[in-house]
């Protein structure tokens, strides 16, 4: 009797179970409560920045526009303005909620634009190489060599300070990172044999970077866009610091934080309100990232 | 914090108010004096030069002036003019040519005595196309001067034709002006600080840079080489974009008495807010006070309000519907209420202003300002009588510059009183200062602001030449027949009482026509150190007491 | 005979995890004479390398050594404290490692690392170290080592690393060299040479070895005695001609079987010895090895059994003992071995993972 | 290979070639040919610049208040070559350029671009230094403290900075640091702002606020990246192997570990200049300090053209020397890395 030949089952190596990975890499991030409670945060402050006119309309908020200038300058906790008003009359919690609608807004406008551009460089330079790699590259080199804020700048003081002028602006200096980035992942990707026998089995290049490359680069792109987001909205705000950035009637946080600053010392609270509002954002979204990072780049461990 | 220049108000002091009480005597009225006589004072912005024909601004005029001697000065209550670098001046009996006897024995800061050719050559240069003078208008009135100032730069007659002006040294005391026309101001053009003398040989000497512009007065480090000056201080040091330090002349030998102060740092804070922080902190001896921290220095002792001789007002476009209708223009300018801007807004720092002239010059007269007085119900009337479509009035922007944290207040203010008196929403289209300006004087604009003026010597001339027609300083494409001849008879009449009756017509036709909706007059709010005495200040001044600063001392402290 | 230059007692290194209480090492005994060269076996995950990081005191967090002596020419490195223990490591014992490609620093010449291992003690001075260099890399049959000293680690072989770090181990004429799977990163030939060299250093400089490997093919043409080790503890002891001949546990029976012997025809297949090595967190009672054991009776279950005097020098830790098992029972066993599904137990474990 | 690099490098580097690098001659030709690419780019960044600046509404000579009359307006513009269309002015402007004359500046007459920049280039560069140092020194430090003693308070502390760190824009930190100083703790320290007239010692004191402020998010950065290429080395084999040894913890940590897991920070010094370049116009805005940061803004303000395209080609032509510097220097620190 033939002894029975020791059979393994055949497992399918040549795609592992896909959820596997976003299961595990939520199970992982769910772990990281600084940055769950950070996604709370975020998700809170999307919802206020989309309700507000709806708060507005129902009396709960007050008209960020609408002046009393009787009592301008009122600090924190007076009647019915808890964050108190300012040099206008205007109520400082409002102006903080609907400031954020620019702040979030320009956040991921901003990622979108670095996504596309950034990401299609990326991918085209990594994955066909030669002359046109060489020549995306060089021309990274140049938007790398140009300091970012100064070009920014000399944008928005030649098209005009206006919301899509800015996003552009802020996009059109931020998408070098992503682009190396996607690049070199590319690149390490395209070397890997199961991207060499997809090639061999002749499928397209591009259902090559649709199947194989976006899926795996997708880690450090999402959490490269995470922080990416305050960046932006960093950004934004030292235009409105410096005065070049959004006009009123935007309340944006940065603006706030010019239109404060020159009451610094008597009324420090218009000042650290859009401070403390622009920093717990920032926070929040690094928080995140982390977890991202973290959850998604087993390597990175704690 | 706003960014590069922004309206920086030039301050007169009104007639019976703060004379010149506050004028200290020598030392020897009982003061301490402290061991070091150093004054420390913000001017805000770094001046393009020291070149008086190169300076436009208050700022860099708050300099020159200690630097330089012009003809002839304010008095301390800027009634009038006194002597300067000049004894006396003459005038001739067709009251066009002006004789100034210089003072006998003035020095240079390097020893060489003031000669009246200095002054032909300083002047010359203010009417030179090749150098573009920013404060060249002012000098029109000499004779072939219009002409001068108009040829080509590259124009090779341009030096024979400077020759023909109405300039000449008759010897090397006496300095004398023929003027095209007579002209009852032009003391006052002779005591503005560009009128300073130059040497020739001093320009010649430190050359030209690469697009021609002289070197001499540059601010840089080496200008305490390079610029010769006759003025009580000399430039001693210069570090760019902080300050400049001034120290008192050894040479100076002119009608002025010794100053007590015998070093000047001038800082180039830009934020008024890290200036404030400064003076609080003791490196600024004076400082004028935030808007946010009106409340909070009130009561101070420290504190001294001086009234500005400046009108803040919105600007209509009077080419473009639709405020090419006047009733619109009046209905606007009736809808604003200047007495809450000035109380609320500006916390009691203004005073609200309905005609041209600010208070404390000659012509004031708020009584003719009644058409422009805040009514709501007149405002909607005058506006219904109009006639002109709702659709018209919908989607109106208003231009200004967000750079400046005042104009933005401005803005947001008068959009709020429209919206409220009118029921109009207008549109804020915030730019920085230069697109601002651009778009005022090239009329590409429908209504924005504010638009002020500040005087620069306290004659109605000054303040109604903006709007005659085709004025440059008129932004409003407004042409009126009656205001021009109303303007010029003022201007050109020697009688005093007559200039009124000439100027008050024309003030009557500014406000009916209501090209701009006239808004404020600013009173500036200024800290200053107990231990600083005898100051004497004209609202004229950059920083108290900058045009007689040989009367301020530093008591012990 | 001298005593041993190494006696290691009843030695218990355990890891304090989040799942629970590792037993890597648990309840190891064992002895190295002066000059002697001997294995320890098992399959990866039995704790033979963490006995031997032991040993040098280099256990990783978050491991301890809980309890047991290693005493080393009498002295006790457990009781070690921190100089005397950085005195002793790489002084008189030393140790190299598995993977050539990481175990040496990339940014720092070879011959400077190798410097570095002498000057680190006071044996030699710096100038009398800079000169053994050269001749030690010259021993461990590195060519042109003259030149080669002041290349990277990225400029030599797999082959050549190894043999750098033989020299790194030796530079201080160690009483006792530790070499952990040595070869089993480097490809066949480069293996062989490796061994020859070992053996050849091991007579020459009498450096008793300890070679740890799951390659029993090499203890056989290198070492005197073998210890076998499974599940964190010595299952069977003995010279090598005896263990190979007659191995009395069922483990080192099953581990010598799935081995291909050049110098035998193989009647059958080979077979793999059935089920994975034991949670080292939930060990299961009695003898470690009975799950997986073909001989096992009800004792095995409940109680572990004691290491046993076999034949001189042999012990074996079994209630059965090959020895007593009958060749057909033998050649049955074999014949029921039932296929076993390796990825049903894989993502069994996993599961169990999952849920803690 | 385990070691963890940093992000690729930049273009030139990529792929590596791991055979033995003939470095002298190679290095000599690579910094050449890096130099000559610097050209073009800076020539690009001068287009871009010069085009931007002169779209941008509004002319040098348009103010507020009183204005120019017609006649000093064209003056000025014949003067300056204004007048002339924009294509010959671009023309004319890359020819003084090529001569490193970088024109006059309009808001200063009688001085040349390059002497204004020379004249406020120390302070911006005694700013950017001390907060350069700053940065190397805490950052690098804190993250390689926080990697040793993982998971002890120092690890938690030094993380939580980090993330904090990145997250506070730096004219928040300045601002806040002018709240407390100004209003409450001027009258101890008398630390007021930067005011370069203070002479050695009181020039130290006066920096602390801008530096801080300048440096508060590259020191997280920094320290971040440090942590985690730290954490990476050592996990390497070769460390244990330096501790079989018998190496002093002090050697192993130095010699051993951080010469590996500093190789990655080398490659983000170039992004902590940028960062610092763009902290230098915030901080010298909020400090007032007379560098070429805050005039860059002015220039803009003011259209002084000549003076935006000197500032920005210095600010170019610094990043682009920088991080030919590291990337050189990144040769040196790894011996695996070979130039193409």
């Amino acid at each position: 009797m033939a002894a029975p030949a020791l059979v393994l089952e055949q497992v399918d190596w040549e795609n592992p179970e896909q959820i596997g990975l976003w299961s595990d890499a939520w199970v992982r991030f769910r772990r990281n409560r600084l940055a769950v409670g950070s996604l709370a945060f975020v998700v809170l402050l999307v919802t206020l920045a989309i309700t507000a006119p709806i708060l507005e309309h129902f009396g709960l908020l007050q008209d960020p526009t609408a002046q009393d200038v009787i009592n301008s300058y009122a600090g924190p906790g007076t009647s019915h303005h808890i964050f108190g008003t300012d040099d206008l009359g205007r109520d400082v919690l409002a102006k903080v909620i609907f400031g954020s609608q620019v702040s979030l807004t320009i956040g991921i406008v901003v990622q979108a634009i670095v996504l596309v551009i950034g990401g299609t460089i990326g991918l085209v330079a990594g994955y066909f190489g030669g002359w046109i790699d060489n020549l995306l590259m060089r021309f990274t080199d140049i938007m790398y060599a140009f300091p970012d804020l100064l070009f920014v700048l000399i944008i928005v003081a030649a098209l005009g300070p206006t919301l899509v002028n800015i996003f552009v602006a802020i996009g059109l200096v931020s998408w070098v990172g992503l682009a190396r980035l996607v690049r070199g992942q590319v690149l390490s990707i395209k070397e890997k044999e199961f991207v060499e026998a997809a090639r061999a089995a002749g499928s397209s290049p591009f259902k090559i970077i649709a199947k194989h490359l976006l899926p795996n680069s997708l880690g450090p792109v999402i959490v490269t866009l995470t922080f990416g987001i305050p960046a932006a909205i960093f950004t934004e705000a030292v235009l409105d610091f410096l005065g070049v950035g959004l006009r009123p009637p935007q309340p944006s946080w940065g603006v706030m934080v010019f239109e404060g600053y020159a009451a610094v010392d008597s009324y420090p609270s218009l000042v650290i309100i859009p401070c403390l509002a622009l920093s717990m954002t920032m926070l929040a979204f690094n928080f995140i990232g982390d977890g991202l990072r973290d959850a998604l780049d087993p390597r990175m461990r704690r | 914090m706003q960014v590069g220049n922004r309206i920086r108000a030039i301050a007169l002091v009104s007639a019976g108010l703060f004379a010149a009480a506050a004028c200290g005597g020598t030392s020897g009225n009982g003061v301490t004096l402290a061991s070091t006589q150093e004054l420390r004072v913000n001017i805000g912005t770094e001046p393009a030069s020291f070149d008086p024909s190169q300076t436009q601004w208050v700022y860099e005029a708050a300099v020159d002036r200690n630097v330089f001697e012009a003809l002839l000065k304010p008095s301390k209550d800027f009634k009038t003019v006194v002597p300067d670098a000049a004894d006396s001046y003459t005038i001739d009996s067709t009251g066009t040519v002006y004789t100034f006897k210089l003072h006998q024995g003035a020095k240079w800061s390097d020893g060489q005595p003031v000669k009246a050719a200095d002054f032909v050559y300083g002047w010359q240069r203010l009417l030179d196309p090749r150098l573009a003078a920013p404060y060249s208008s002012f000098y029109l009135s000499v004779k072939n001067a219009a002409k001068v100032n108009g040829m080509d730069p590259k124009d090779s007659g341009l030096d024979a034709a400077i020759q023909t002006l109405g300039l000449k040294a008759v010897d090397d005391n006496t300095f004398q002006v023929t003027l095209e026309a007579p002209a009852g101001y032009f003391k006052w053009v002779a005591s503005l600080w560009t009128g300073a003398p130059v040497r020739q040989d001093v320009v010649v000497k430190n050359g030209k840079d690469s697009s021609g512009n002289d070197k001499w007065g540059a601010v840089a480090a080496s200008a305490p080489q390079t610029v010769v000056s006759n003025g009580l201080y000399n430039i001693s040091e210069v570090v760019p974009k902080d300050h400049v330090t001034l120290t008192a002349n050894p040479k100076y030998s002119g009608a002025s008495p010794k100053p007590t102060i015998n070093k000047i740092t001038l800082f180039e804070i830009d934020d008024e807010t890290v200036a404030y922080a400064k003076y609080k902190s003791g490196e600024l001896d004076m400082a004028t006070v935030p808007l946010a921290d009106t409340e909070a220095v009130r009561s101070s002792p420290e504190l001294l309000q001086v009234p500005e001789l400046t009108v803040f007002w919105v600007d209509f476009n009077t080419t473009k519907a639709p405020f090419d209708n006047a009733k619109v223009r009046l209905a606007f300018a009736q809808a604003i209420d200047r007495d809450s801007y000035a109380k609320d807004v500006l916390k009691g720092r203004a005073i609200s202003a309905s005609t041209l002239i600010p208070k404390g010059m000659r012509n004031y007269r708020p009584d003719l300002g009644t058409a422009q007085t805040f009514n709501p119900a007149t405002a909607k009337a005058t506006l219904a009588s109009s006639g002109v479509s709702q659709s018209a009035l919908t989607g109106l922007k208003y231009t200004y510059n967000s750079n400046s944290p005042t104009s933005k207040t401005i803005a947001e203010f008068i959009q709020a009183q429209i919206k409220t008196n009118l029921g109009i929403n207008l549109v804020l289209d915030g730019t920085d200062s230069k697109t601002q300006s651009k778009r005022l004087r090239t009329l590409n604009y429908t209504i924005g602001g504010p638009s002020g003026w500040g005087a620069d010597y306290p004659d109605s001339q000054d303040w109604f030449d903006i709007f005659v027609t085709g004025s440059g300083n008129q932004f409003n494409g407004w042409s009126n027949k009656a205001y021009d001849d109303a303007t010029n008879a003022g201007d050109a009449a020697a009688d005093d009482t007559k200039r009124d009756a000439a100027y008050e017509t024309a003030e009557k036709a500014l406000v009916q026509e209501a090209p701009v909706a006239f808004l404020d007059q600013r009173i500036a709010w200024w800290l200053v150190k107990p231990y600083v005495k005898g100051l004497s200040y004209t609202p004229n001044d950059d920083w108290l007491g900058d045009f007689y600063t040989y009367t301020i001392q530093i008591a012990q402290h | 005979m001298s005593e041993p230059i190494l006696r290691v007692q009843d030695l218990r290194t355990q890891f304090f995890t989040s799942r629970g209480v590792v037993h890597a090492v648990d309840g190891v005994s064992f002895y190295v004479d002066a000059g002697e060269t001997v294995a320890i076996v098992g399959e990866s995950g039995c704790g033979k390398t963490m006995t031997a990081l032991s040993i040098l005191r280099l256990v990783p967090e978050p491991g301890r050594i809980t309890s047991g002596k290693i005493l080393f020419k009498g002295r006790d490195v457990v009781e070690m404290d921190g100089d005397e223990v950085r005195n002793y490591r790489g002084n008189d014992v030393s140790m190299i490692f598995q993977d050539p490609m990481t175990s040496l620093n990339p940014v720092t010449k070879i011959g400077a690392q190798i410097k570095e291992a002498m000057t680190a003690h006071d044996r030699f001075s710096p100038v009398q170290a800079a000169q053994r260099v050269v001749p030690l890399l010259k021993r461990v049959r590195v060519p042109s080592a003259e030149r080669r000293i002041s290349d990277y680690p990225h400029q030599f072989s797999g082959g050549m690393r190894q043999r750098a770090m033989i020299a790194m181990g030796l530079a201080n004429e160690p009483s006792l060299l530790i070499a952990d799977e040595p070869t089993t990163a480097l490809d066949v030939t480069v293996q062989a040479q490796v061994i020859q060299l070992l053996k050849q250093l091991n007579r020459e400089l009498g450096t008793a070895i300890i070679l740890i490997t799951h390659n029993t093919a090499l203890v056989a043409s290198m070492c005197q005695r073998v210890i076998v080790m499974y599940a964190g503890r010595v299952v069977e002891e003995g010279p090598v001609d005896r263990i190979f001949s007659r191995p009395e546990h069922p483990y080192t029976w099953s581990l010598l079987r799935s081995v291909p012997r050049v110098d035998e025809a193989r009647k059958g297949r080979l077979v793999s010895i059935r089920g994975l090595p034991p949670d080292l967190v939930r060990l299961p009672p009695g003898c470690k090895f009975h799950p997986r054991c073909l001989f096992k009776v009800d004792k095995c279950l409940k109680e572990e059994p004691p290491l046993e005097d076999v034949a001189p020098g042999q012990v074996a830790r079994c209630w059965v003992m090959m020895s007593t098992v009958s060749e057909e029972t033998r050649e049955a066993a074999q014949a029921s071995e039932v296929a076993f599904d390796v990825a049903a137990e894989i993502k069994k474990r996993m599961r169990a993972d999952a849920k803690t | 290979m385990a070691l963890v690099r940093g992000a690729p490098l930049r273009g030139a580097l990529i792929p590596f070639r791991r055979r033995t690098s003939g470095r002298g001659w190679t290095l000599g030709f690579y910094i050449a040919r890096r130099l000559v690419w610097m050209i073009p780019v800076l020539l690009f960044v001068i287009a871009i610049t010069f085009f931007l600046a002169h779209i941008a509404p509004g002319s040098p000579w348009d103010k507020e208040g009183r204005q120019l009359s017609a006649a000093t307006y064209n003056d000025l513009n014949v003067r300056y070559g204004l007048d002339k269309p924009i294509w010959t002015q671009f023309v004319f402007y890359l020819g003084s350029v090529l001569h490193f004359d970088f024109g006059t500046s309009y808001q200063h007459p009688g001085q040349s671009v390059n002497s204004l920049i020379a004249a406020s280039w120390p302070y911006t560069f005694k700013l950017g230094a001390a907060s350069f140092i700053v940065i190397l020194l805490v950052g690098v430090s804190l993250g390689v403290i926080a990697a040793l003693r993982q998971n002890s308070i120092v690890d938690y502390a030094a993380v939580g900075l980090a993330t904090i760190g990145a997250s506070v824009p730096n004219f928040v930190v300045g601002i806040v640091l002018i709240i407390l100083l100004s209003n409450y703790l001027y009258k101890f320290t008398n630390a007021t702002f930067f005011l370069p007239t203070g002479g050695y010692p009181q020039d130290l004191l006066h920096m602390i606020m801008p530096v801080a402020t300048l440096s508060f998010l590259p020191i997280a950065f920094l320290a971040r990246i440090t942590r985690s290429s730290t954490l990476d080395a050592l996990r390497q084999d070769f460390v244990r192997t330096a501790w079989a040894k018998g190496l002093r913890e002090r050697v192993v940590v130095v010699r051993h570990v951080l010469k590996n897991s500093l190789i990655p920070v080398v490659t983000i010094a170039g992004p902590l200049f940028a960062a610092l370049i763009t902290g230098s116009v915030i901080v010298e805005t909020v400090f007032q300090v007379p560098g070429i940061g805050r005039s860059y803004v002015q220039a803009i303000d003011a259209r002084d053209y000549p003076m935006i395209l000197g500032t920005t080609v210095l600010y170019a032509a610094l990043v682009a020397v920088l991080n030919l510097i590291v990337d050189v220097a990144y040769v040196f620190i790894d011996p695996r890395v070979r130039l193409e």
